[in-house]
C-alpha cells in the first residue's frame, strides 16, 4: 500500500542558527488492510512525517511510493487526486473543525471538493453525510449542529466521519485520542478497529502512547530526532526491543500496573 | 424528524445566548440607540426638520442670534438659520461620509491584509512594508493634502480620509488571517484537496469576520470624526451644506455669547461617535465574551 | 543587546528613504500648481515660467527628487514658494512648539492612564470600573478641536482662570532657546517665573490632546491587566502564598504595560497628525498651523518638510519604544 | 486527627445556564507520607476540590453549600485571605498542569523564587541579608530538584529552560516554604513520557524525605498505580471508591473504577478486548437524584436511583459508594 524509502527532511537554518534534521533516512511499508504505529516523543519528527505524507511539505531526499506512485513528486492535479485516497484526522478535536460550519457541511465538504470525480446530487451528498453519521456512532440529530455543541469525542468521530466521506484506501491517524478522556479514547479505539475491518482501510497510527499502539497496531516504528530506533511486528517491539532508549522508554511508560509501583520497586 | 427541523433549535439557541450578553450591557443598547436615532434623521432630515429651506442656504437675518427657544430649539445663528436645522442636516452628510470611508478602507485594506496574510513570502513583506510606510505618515495632514489638492466637495474629503484610513485594517485583516492560516481545520481542508480560494473564502475568511465587523463599527465613529476635523479646519464641504465640523469652525467666532452656535454642533459629533463606539463595543462582547470579564 | 540596536538603526534608513520616495510622490501626482498660484492671478505665462524654473519646477521629476533628496542630506528642506523662507528654519521654530504640547499630553495620557486602567481591571464590574469605562468611552467620542473650545469657554473665557491662547505673552522675556521648548528652555534657565508662565498656557491645550490617548491608555491598560490576570502563572504566584499587592504591583503590572507599550507609539504619531485641530483653537504657533497654511495655498515643499519630520520622529519614536519593549520582555531581547 | 481532612464539601458556581453542582458531598482524608491519587475525567471536579484546599476559588461567585475543609485543625473555609495567605507557600504547597504558562515570561526564575522565599519565612523584603539568605535557599531547593549550576541559572529566563525544568523549577518553588501538603494537578500532563518518569521519581523522592502529604491530581490511571499509595475514584462531584491503590486496582468494586481500569489499554490487551464505557458525564446543571451513574451503569437496578448510596466500608480503607458493592466480586 505505502512504501517509504530513505525519507529525509532538513530544514535550513535561518539567520545563524543551525540546520535541523527532521527525518533521517526513513524507510517502512504499510501493507493493505493493515495498521502500522509510528511512536516517538515531541521532537522526534513524527508530525513532519505526517505533513510529508499529505503533501504540505516536500521531503528533501528519499521516496513516498502509494500504490507505486511518488507523492512528493505529483503533479497538482495528480496530487488533488491522490489526496482523496489518503486522509488524515488530526488530534485536537477542537481546533481541527470548522467553528462556523455544521457538522453537514463539514463531512459533506470533501464530497463537493471532489465533486468533479464522484458526480453527487445535493440530495446524495446528505444521504451520504447523515450515512457516515451513523457509521461513526452519531446519527441524523446531529446533522444541523455546530462544533461548539459537540463533546471532544463526538467532534472526533466528526473527524473521522470527513476523513471517509470518499472512501479512502489509507488513514492517517496523528494522535487521534491522546486528548480524550480515557472512556472516550476506549470508543474511539474500538470504532477505530471495528472500521479498519469492515472497510478495508490501512492506518499509519502517530500515537507517544505505547498501550494504545499495541492496541490498534500489528507493527510499529520508534523514532528518536528522526532517525528510526525500532521497526518491526508490535509484540518484538515492545517485550524485545534492541536500542537501550527503547528500553528506557518502555520501563518509563505508567501502566496501570499495581506491581511496578515505585514504592515496591524503590 | 427530519433534518430540517431539528436545525432550528441549535441555531435559534445560539443567538438566543449571544443576545442575551448584548442585552445586558446598557451601554450597548444605548449606542444602538443612538446610532438609530442617528440612521432616521440621516435617511428623514428633511422632511422632519423644523425649517428645511435653510439646508439649501435660506437665510432669516432678522432672527440672528435667538438664544435657544421652544421656537428654535438649539438658537438660530449669524444668519439667522436655526441652528437645530443644521446640525439635523448635518447627521446626513456626516454618516455619508463616515460610511463611505470606512468601506473604501474595510474593503482596499482587507483585500491588501488578507492577500499579504494568506501569500505570505514576498508579497507579505512588499505589502506590508507599504502599509506600515502608510501609518508612519500622518494621517490628518495627508487628508489634508488629498482634500486640498482635490478641492473641497464630499466625495474628494471621503477619498482623502479613506487613503489614510486603509492601513489600519490591512495590519488587522493580515494578523488574524496568519492566525488563521495555521488553525489546525485550515490544515485539514487543505488535506483534503481544498483550493486556496475555497480555503480563504470558505473557512479563513468567516472567521475573520467578527474583528473586521467589530473595527468597522468602532471606526465608523472616529471617520466622522476626521470628517468633522478636515470641516474645522476650513478643508471640507463646500458651503452651505452643512456639516458639523465646519459649523462648529463658523461658530468659533462667536464665543462666548452666542455659544449655542458651537456647542450644539459639537455636541452632535461627540453623540455620533459615542453612539458608535458604545455599539462597537457591545459587537466585541457579542463575538467574543471572553473579552470583557 | 547593543547588536539588536544596530541592526534597528540600519533597518531605518531604508524607512528614511521610502519615506522621501512616497512624500514625494505623492505630493507631485496631486493636481494644482503652487507656483500658478504663488505668482498670483494676474502673473503673465512668462513671469510663471521664471518662477517655475527659478524652484526646479520645470526639471523632470526624478531629478527634481534626486535634488530634493540629497537636498535633505544638507539640511536643505525645500523653500517655500510664496515666502521664500527656508523649511528647515521654520521647522526649526515650529516643530519644537508641537512637540512639547504632544510629549506634554503623552506623559498626562500614561500618568493618569496607566494606574486608572490597573484599578478600574481591579475593581472589575464594581463602581469605579463602570465609571472609568463610561468616563473613557466618552472621552474617546470627544472631538479634540471641541474640548478645547469648552475649555477655552470655561477657563478662559468666563473664570479666567487660564490664558485663552498663544504660547507665551510677548510682553514677558522668554527663555532663552536652547530645545525650543519653553518649559524645558526655562527650567533649564532657572527663571521660574517663565517656566509658571509657559505651563500655564500649556496645560489646556496639553489636556484637550490627552484625552483621547489617556482614555484609549486606560482602555488598553484595563483589557491587558484582565488577560494578564487569568495567566496560569498568577494563579501559581497565589497559591505560593505571594500577596495581593505585591503580585500587581510587581508581576502583573509589567506584563500588562509590556502590551500597553505598543498603543502608546502609535498615539504619538496619531497626536503630531491631529496637532493642527488643538493649535487653531489655541492660535498654538506649532508645525500644524504651519503645514495647514501652507496646505490651503498648496505651497508643497513645506507640507513635505512637515509630513518628513512627523513620519522620521514618528519613526524615531517607535524604536525607541520596541527597545523598552525589549527591556521588558527578554524572549525579545535573543532573537 | 489527619493532616487534611475533607467532609460532605458541596460546591456550586452559578452561569448563564443556572447553577452548576460541581462538588456534590466531596469526602477525602489525608496523612503525612501519603500520595493520594485523585482521580476522575474532565469535568468531575477533581481539580476544583484541590483549588478549594488553597481556598483559591473565588467565591463569589463560586458558594461552598455545605460542608468543611480541615487542614491541621484549621478550618480553611472560614479563615480570612491574609491567614490563608499564611498558610499558602508555608504549609501547603501547589503545582499545576503547563510549565510554559506557569511562570512568569518576563521575570527571572531568581526573582520569584527569592519572594517566595522570603514569604515563606515572613522575612522583611527589603533588608539585603534576609534576600542573600533567601537566595541562598533558593540555590539549595534548584540543586535538590535535580537543576545543575543553580546560582547562575537563577538569573535565567523562564523561556531559556525546557518543559521538563521549568516543571523543576515550579516544583522547587512549592516546596521551599517546607509544606506539609503538595497538591499536584497533573503535574506531568504535558510532558514527554521519558521527563515524565523524572518527575515522577522526584515526587517518590521528594515524599519519603520529608515525609510529607501529596494530593496527585490526574486523569492518568498509569501515574497513580505509579506513585501513588492510595486513590479516591471521583464521579460528578462525588468520591465513589477509595483505598490503597493495591485495593483498588487489583479489586475494583465500583462499576466506574471497574470501566475506567478496563478502558486503558496495557501491554497486554488484545485488539477488541477493550471495553468502552457508553454514555457521558452527567449534565451539572440538571439536579439528579440517586446514584449519578446509574445512567451508565450495567448494574443499575431502580432503587440505585432512588437515594445516593451511602459509601460502605470493605475492610481496612477500601470504601465504595455503590450498594450493590457487596456482590460485585
Amino acid at each position: 500500500m505505502l512504501q517509504v524509502k530513505g525519507l529525509s527532511k532538513i530544514y535550513p537554518g535561518r539567520r545563524g542558527s543551525p540546520a535541523v534534521t527532521a527525518l533521517d533516512d526513513v524507510s517502512f511499508t504499510i501493507a493493505p488492510n493493515s495498521a502500522f504505529g509510528v511512536v516517538g516523543e515531541s521532537g522526534s519528527g513524527k508530525t513532519t512525517l505526517t505533513r510529508c505524507l499529505i503533501g504540505l511539505e516536500k521531503p528533501t531526499r528519499g521516496e513516498m511510493l502509494f500504490e507505486g506512485r511518488d507523492i512528493a513528486r505529483l503533479s497538482p492535479q495528480d496530487m488533488r487526486e491522490m489526496r482523496a485516497r489518503i486522509q488524515i484526522v488530526f488530534q485536537d478535536p477542537y481546533a481541527s473543525l470548522n467553528p462556523r460550519m455544521s457538522a453537514q457541511d463539514i463531512i459533506g465538504e470533501p464530497l463537493l471538493i471532489h465533486h468533479d470525480r464522484l458526480q453527487l446530487t445535493a440530495r446524495a451528498r446528505t444521504d451520504r453525510v447523515v450515512e457516515l453519521l451513523e457509521r461513526v456512532g452519531l446519527g441524523v440529530r446531529h446533522l444541523h449542529r455546530y462544533p461548539h455543541e459537540f463533546s471532544g469525542g463526538q467532534r472526533q468521530r466528526i473527524g473521522i466521519a470527513r476523513a471517509l466521506a470518499v472512501k479512502p484506501q489509507m488513514l492517517i491517524l496523528d494522535e487521534p485520542t491522546s486528548a480524550l478522556d480515557v472512556s472516550v479514547q476506549a470508543q474511539i479505539l474500538n470504532l477505530l478497529v471495528e472500521l479498519q475491518d469492515s472497510l478495508k482501510l490501512s492506518y499509519l497510527f502517530i500515537s507517544h502512547d505505547l498501550g494504545v499502539v499495541r492496541y490498534i497496531c500489528d507493527r510499529a516504528l520508534l523514532l528518536l530526532h528522526g532517525k528510526m530506533i525500532e521497526e518491526g511486528p508490535v509484540d518484538q517491539v515492545f517485550d524485545h526491543p534492541q536500542s537501550d532508549y527503547a528500553r528506557r522508554l518502555i520501563a518509563a511508560i505508567p501502566d496501570v500496573d499495581p506491581a511496578r509501583s515505585l514504592h515496591l520497586t524503590a | 424528524m427530519s433534518p430540517q427541523q431539528s436545525a432550528h433549535p441549535s441555531r435559534w439557541q445560539n443567538w438566543q445566548r449571544s443576545l442575551y450578553r448584548f442585552r445586558q450591557s446598557g451601554l450597548s443598547i444605548a449606542g444602538l440607540c443612538i446610532v438609530l436615532v442617528l440612521l432616521v434623521i440621516a435617511v428623514a432630515g428633511t422632511w422632519i426638520v423644523p425649517f428645511p429651506d435653510h439646508i439649501t442656504g435660506g437665510i432669516n437675518t432678522a432672527a440672528r442670534f435667538k438664544p435657544p427657544s421652544s421656537l428654535n430649539w438649539f438658537g438660530t445663528n449669524e444668519l439667522g438659520q436655526d441652528v437645530f436645522t443644521l446640525v439635523m442636516a448635518g447627521a446626513r452628510v456626516s454618516l455619508i461620509a463616515g460610511f463611505g470611508v470606512v468601506m473604501i478602507a474595510a474593503l482596499l485594506g482587507g483585500l491588501i491584509g488578507a492577500l499579504a496574510g494568506y501569500a505570505g513570502g514576498w508579497i507579505d513583506d512588499v505589502l506590508m512594508r507599504l502599509t506600515d510606510l502608510m501609518l508612519t505618515l500622518p494621517s490628518l495632514i495627508l487628508a489634508m493634502a488629498i482634500a486640498a489638492a482635490l478641492g473641497a466637495g464630499l466625495d474628494n474629503m471621503v477619498f482623502a480620509i479613506s487613503m489614510s484610513w486603509w492601513p489600519g485594517f490591512a495590519r488587522l485583516v493580515r494578523g488574524e488571517v496568519i492566525a488563521k492560516k495555521e488553525d489546525l481545520f485550515v490544515q485539514a481542508a487543505r488535506a483534503l484537496g481544498a483550493s486556496n480560494s475555497r480555503i480563504l473564502f470558505r473557512h479563513v475568511l468567516p472567521n475573520v469576520m467578527s474583528p473586521i465587523i467589530i473595527k468597522m463599527s468602532l471606526d465608523m465613529g472616529f471617520a466622522i470624526l476626521a470628517v468633522a476635523a478636515l470641516g474645522f479646519i476650513g478643508i471640507g464641504v463646500k458651503p452651505p451644506t452643512p456639516e458639523w465640523g465646519s459649523l462648529l469652525s463658523l461658530a468659533r467666532g462667536y464665543l462666548p455669547d452666542y455659544w449655542w452656535t458651537a456647542i450644539f454642533p459639537g455636541l452632535a459629533i461627540f453623540f455620533a461617535v459615542l453612539g458608535f463606539n458604545l455599539l462597537g463595543d457591545g459587537l466585541r462582547d457579542l463575538f467574543d465574551p471572553k473579552a470583557r470579564r | 543587546m547593543i547588536r539588536f540596536i544596530i541592526r534597528r538603526l540600519v533597518l531605518l534608513v531604508p524607512v528614511f528613504v521610502g519615506l522621501t520616495l512616497l512624500v514625494f510622490t505623492i505630493s507631485h501626482v496631486l493636481p494644482g500648481d503652487p507656483v500658478k498660484l504663488a505668482a498670483g492671478p494676474q502673473a503673465t505665462a512668462e513671469e510663471i515660467a521664471s518662477l517655475s524654473r527659478e524652484f526646479g519646477m520645470d526639471r523632470p521629476l526624478p531629478q527634481q527628487y534626486w535634488h530634493y533628496a540629497t537636498g535633505l542630506l544638507q539640511g536643505d528642506w525645500g523653500q517655500s514658494v510664496l515666502t521664500r523662507r527656508p523649511v528647515a528654519a521654520d521647522l526649526k521654530i515650529y516643530l519644537p512648539a508641537t512637540l512639547e504640547l504632544v510629549f506634554a499630553a503623552i506623559f498626562l495620557a500614561i500618568l493618569i492612564g496607566i494606574p486608572a486602567g490597573l484599578i478600574s481591571a481591579m475593581t472589575a464590574n464594581r463602581w469605579p470600573d463602570y465609571l472609568t469605562r463610561i468616563l473613557s468611552l466618552a472621552s474617546i467620542a470627544m472631538p479634540r478641536f471641541f474640548l478645547a473650545l469648552v475649555l477655552q469657554l470655561i477657563f478662559a473665557m468666563s473664570l479666567a482662570w487660564l490664558p485663552l491662547n498663544g504660547r507665551f505673552p510677548i510682553i514677558d522675556l522668554p527663555p532663552p532657546t536652547i530645545t525650543g521648548m519653553l518649559t524645558i528652555d526655562s527650567l533649564l534657565a532657572g527663571d521660574w517665573l517663565a517656566f509658571t508662565t509657559s505651563c500655564e498656557h500649556l496645560l489646556m491645550p496639553a489636556l484637550a490632546m490627552s484625552l483621547s490617548p489617556l482614555a484609549t491608555i486606560t482602555r488598553m491598560m484595563r483589557a491587558s491587566t484582565l488577560d494578564v490576570l487569568q495567566q496560569d502563572y498568577v494563579l501559581a504566584e497565589r497559591a505560593l502564598g505571594l500577596s495581593q499587592s505585591l503580585i500587581i504591583l510587581k508581576y502583573v503590572l509589567r506584563n500588562a504595560f509590556s502590551s500597553t507599550l505598543t498603543v502608546i507609539g502609535l498615539y504619538i504619531g496619531w497626536l503630531l497628525s491631529g496637532s493642527v485641530l488643538v493649535e487653531t483653537v489655541f492660535d498654538w504657533p506649532g508645525i500644524g498651523l504651519y503645514a495647514t497654511k501652507a496646505i490651503v495655498t498648496q505651497d508643497f515643499m513645506p507640507v513635505m518638510g512637515v509630513t518628513l519630520s512627523i513620519g522620521f520622529i514618528f519613526v524615531l519614536v517607535n524604536l525607541v519604544i520596541d527597545l523598552l519593549y525589549g527591556v521588558i520582555n527578554p524572549k525579545v531581547r535573543y532573537q | 486527627m489527619a493532616l487534611l481532612s475533607i467532609e460532605n464539601l458541596h460546591l456550586t458556581i452559578p452561569s448563564f445556564e443556572g447553577e452548576a453542582q460541581i462538588l456534590n458531598g466531596v469526602d477525602l482524608t489525608l496523612e503525612r507520607g501519603e500520595i493520594c491519587g485523585l482521580v476522575g475525567e474532565t469535568g468531575c471536579g477533581k481539580s476544583l476540590t484541590g483549588l478549594s484546599i488553597s481556598k483559591l476559588v473565588a467565591s463569589p461567585p463560586a458558594r461552598y453549600r455545605q460542608g468543611s475543609i480541615r487542614f491541621d485543625g484549621q478550618d480553611i473555609l472560614g479563615l480570612s485571605e491574609s491567614a490563608m495567605r499564611a498558610l499558602r507557600g508555608r504549609r501547603i504547597g501547589m503545582i499545576f498542569q503547563d510549565p510554559t504558562t506557569n511562570l512568569n515570561p518576563l521575570f527571572r526564575i531568581g526573582d520569584q523564587m527569592i519572594d517566595v522565599a522570603l514569604h515563606s519565612t515572613g522575612a522583611n523584603r527589603w533588608s539585603t541579608s534576609a534576600r542573600r539568605e533567601a537566595r541562598a535557599r533558593s540555590i539549595a531547593m534548584l540543586e535538590r530538584v535535580g537543576i545543575q549550576d543553580a546560582h547562575n541559572r537563577l538569573d535565567d529566563y523562564p523561556h531559556q529552560f525546557s518543559g521538563g525544568m521549568r516543571q523543576r523549577v515550579l516544583i522547587a518553588m512549592a516546596l521551599i516554604g517546607r509544606p506539609d501538603l503538595l497538591i499536584a494537578d497533573e503535574p506531568t500532563t504535558a510532558l514527554d513520557v521519558s521527563v515524565q518518569a523524572q518527575i515522577l521519581q522526584l515526587l517518590f523522592d521528594i515524599v519519603r524525605e520529608d515525609n510529607i502529604a501529596v494530593l496527585l491530581i490526574t486523569h492518568n490511571l498509569g501515574v497513580v498505580a505509579r506513585l501513588c499509595t492510595h486513590v479516591a475514584v471521583m464521579y460528578a462531584g462525588r468520591i465513589i471508591e477509595r483505598g490503597t491503590m493495591a485495593d483498588v486496582f487489583n479489586r475494583p468494586r465500583h462499576p466506574y473504577t471497574k470501566a475506567l481500569l478496563n478502558a486503558v489499554p496495557t501491554q497486554k490487551t488484545r485488539k477488541g478486548t477493550l471495553q468502552g464505557l457508553g454514555g457521558s458525564v452527567p449534565d451539572p446543571y440538571l439536579p439528579h437524584a440517586g446514584c449519578r451513574f446509574a445512567p451508565r451503569c450495567a448494574w443499575a437496578e431502580a432503587r440505585c436511583s432512588e437515594a445516593v448510596p451511602p459509601e460502605t466500608d470493605l475492610g481496612h480503607g477500601h470504601g465504595v459508594a455503590c450498594i450493590k458493592a457487596g456482590d460485585l466480586a
